[in-house]
């Protein structure tokens, strides 16, 4: 079994659930691939730095963080030190994290969003010194050979831009479906804190069970705020080559077994792939 | 109000108050997009059309 | 054999050597701790993100930095960062290293020295909020589960606070001696881009080959600047247990075989220990 | 220029030029010295004796 796990990169975030569940699956010889977010402890780091957070919306209505040089120097120190916390609560689990930083091992290149369209109000803008990007290309072979070493591969939310020379903060759920389709895994898990895809967001029991490539329009309707982003990397995933991807609760006891044993939404890239499921699932 | 000359028609575009670096303009006469590259000295070129919208 | 080895924390520092270095002895069954330093890389966060660098200078003449809360976050990020930029480069040697972030790990402790006195000019202060600690105590149960996991613990200038429940900046060096100690290693080698403790650094050819806790106080004098704190790290290590460490330099091919084949200055725990030395060395 | 007690002898103290909070003041009656916690309002302290010297 090869797959690619994505968690939140939230400061407050309890993962010992989840560093458990996963320690025990690749001791058993699985191989994993963990990905992790670090929007949470950015925003921490920025504060205790006095920079503060400003955040800008596209003209079609996405609201991000504007990710000037000061940010991006925060940003990717954020992300490395959640990158440290992990990899030094998988070592008291028992699993060696080789944490891959892109500029080191040139896991993850990307390319900048160096101009950019910002709307604030009625006024409009032109961002010029904008460091963040998106996933252009992955080199499996770091990952391969930290396998080889033993080691879980643990990527944070950065990939390397030739032309800066610098690491710039990518999304953390679509470097999950890069890395996924380029190691051809067998599946990916998004755990957050929500169930799954909600038909409906104050209806708990409207968790959308499964659904598959042929209708996605349909779940794309259902998808608020940060789950259109998801929804899009799950796109990415099932486009890149993978049978299956998960959405999933983060807050259970063994997160990722629940996710990989048929819990939260599951995806599937076709809808045959999706009725056989169904049919051994029995 | 400032103003300055649009690159495209040479016609006069006026500064909103308040106007900022990377601020897009619209030249009323001929409708191009302008950026404020700088305000001292006033400058403007034609606003780069940006490809994808950066929440994909 | 057991060993630590420390080195320095500039960003431009060229680590490949030495990462070879002992990735080759740890492939042949060697069990090291990698502890670095982070001053450099800390400037260079605190320059990007606008926190100016304040310096300070004790009664007796010490000058440090000055590490507020913002401080305290900008090191504590810069310092893990470089600890993953290490992981990475090492991942690519085939050696899979743990990162032990303290406050996850509880591998170091420190206390934290909430008052200091400081000078300026003819002007004396006091200090309150000062986030820099020294170490008190090591745990070395993280780092044997780490070796367990077939991986190398790998350990930021950090030690964790149990009263602020932070982070505090420690000496890279003086965390070292207290590994070192700790662990029981055979060598603890400290490298950084001179060749060794020098009677008189502007003669290249002054290298202090050989000294011992014996004869402390004539290689106390010869010291300058940051070799001073270099020197009270390895006595402390000394007296620690330990009966050898090495000041050695890092810009050589393999500068770890060389410091501990014989390179460098080799101080030894005792009189003794240091002739016995001598003559194997023959 | 401003003044304030010492704790210990009563003496009245004078503060330099731009004294800051956090600052070491002598009392040249007794010779005790004092800590400026707070410039607004002005007081002081006995300034605690630190152990080690911290380049150690």
């Amino acid at each position: 079994m090869i797959g690619v796990v994505k968690i939140g990169g939230a400061s407050g975030n309890d993962t010992r659930f989840l560093l458990e569940d996963l320690a025990r699956r690749v001791r058993s010889g699985e191989r994993w691939v963990l990905v992790h977010g670090a929007s949470g402890v950015t925003d921490v780091l920025c504060e205790a730095a006095g920079v503060a957070c400003r955040y800008v919306t596209s003209p079609s209505g996405y609201r991000s963080r504007y990710v000037g040089p000061a940010e991006r120097a925060l940003f990717e120190a954020a992300a490395l030190s959640f990158s440290c916390r992990l990899s030094s609560e998988l070592a008291a689990c028992g699993v060696a994290a080789a944490v891959l930083r892109p500029d080191a091992a040139r896991t993850a290149r990307a390319e900048r969003k160096a101009v950019l369209r910002a709307v604030e109000g009625s006024r409009r803008f032109i961002l010029r010194d904008n460091y963040s990007g998106t996933v252009s290309a992955i080199d499996r072979l770091p990952l391969e050979s930290a396998w080889k070493a033993g080691a879980l591969p643990l990527l944070p939310p950065l990939a390397f831009d030739d032309e800066s020379g610098l690491n710039l903060n990518v999304d953390g759920d679509r470097l999950a479906a890069a890395v996924a389709a380029s190691i051809g895994a067998d599946v990916m898990v998004i755990l957050s804190n929500v169930p799954g895809l909600m038909e409906d967001l104050s209806r708990p029991d409207s968790l959308v069970r499964r659904g598959s490539l042929d209708g996605w329009e349909r779940l794309e309707r259902m998808a608020e705020g940060n789950m259109k982003r998801k929804l899009l990397a799950c796109r990415e995933a099932l486009e890149g080559g993978l049978e299956r991807v998960v959405l999933s609760d983060s807050r259970c006891e063994r997160p990722l077994t629940h996710a990989v044993e048929g819990g939260g939404s599951q995806l599937w890239n076709s809808l045959s792939a999706l009725r056989s499921s169904m049919a051994v699932a029995g | 109000m400032a103003q300055v000359t649009c690159v495209v028609c040479e016609g006069q575009v006026t500064l909103p108050e308040g106007a900022m670096e990377g601020e897009i303009l619209l030249c009323a006469d001929c409708g191009t997009e302008l950026e404020l590259v700088s305000l001292d000295p006033l400058t403007v070129e034609e606003a780069p059309q940006v490809q994808e919208d950066w929440g994909e």
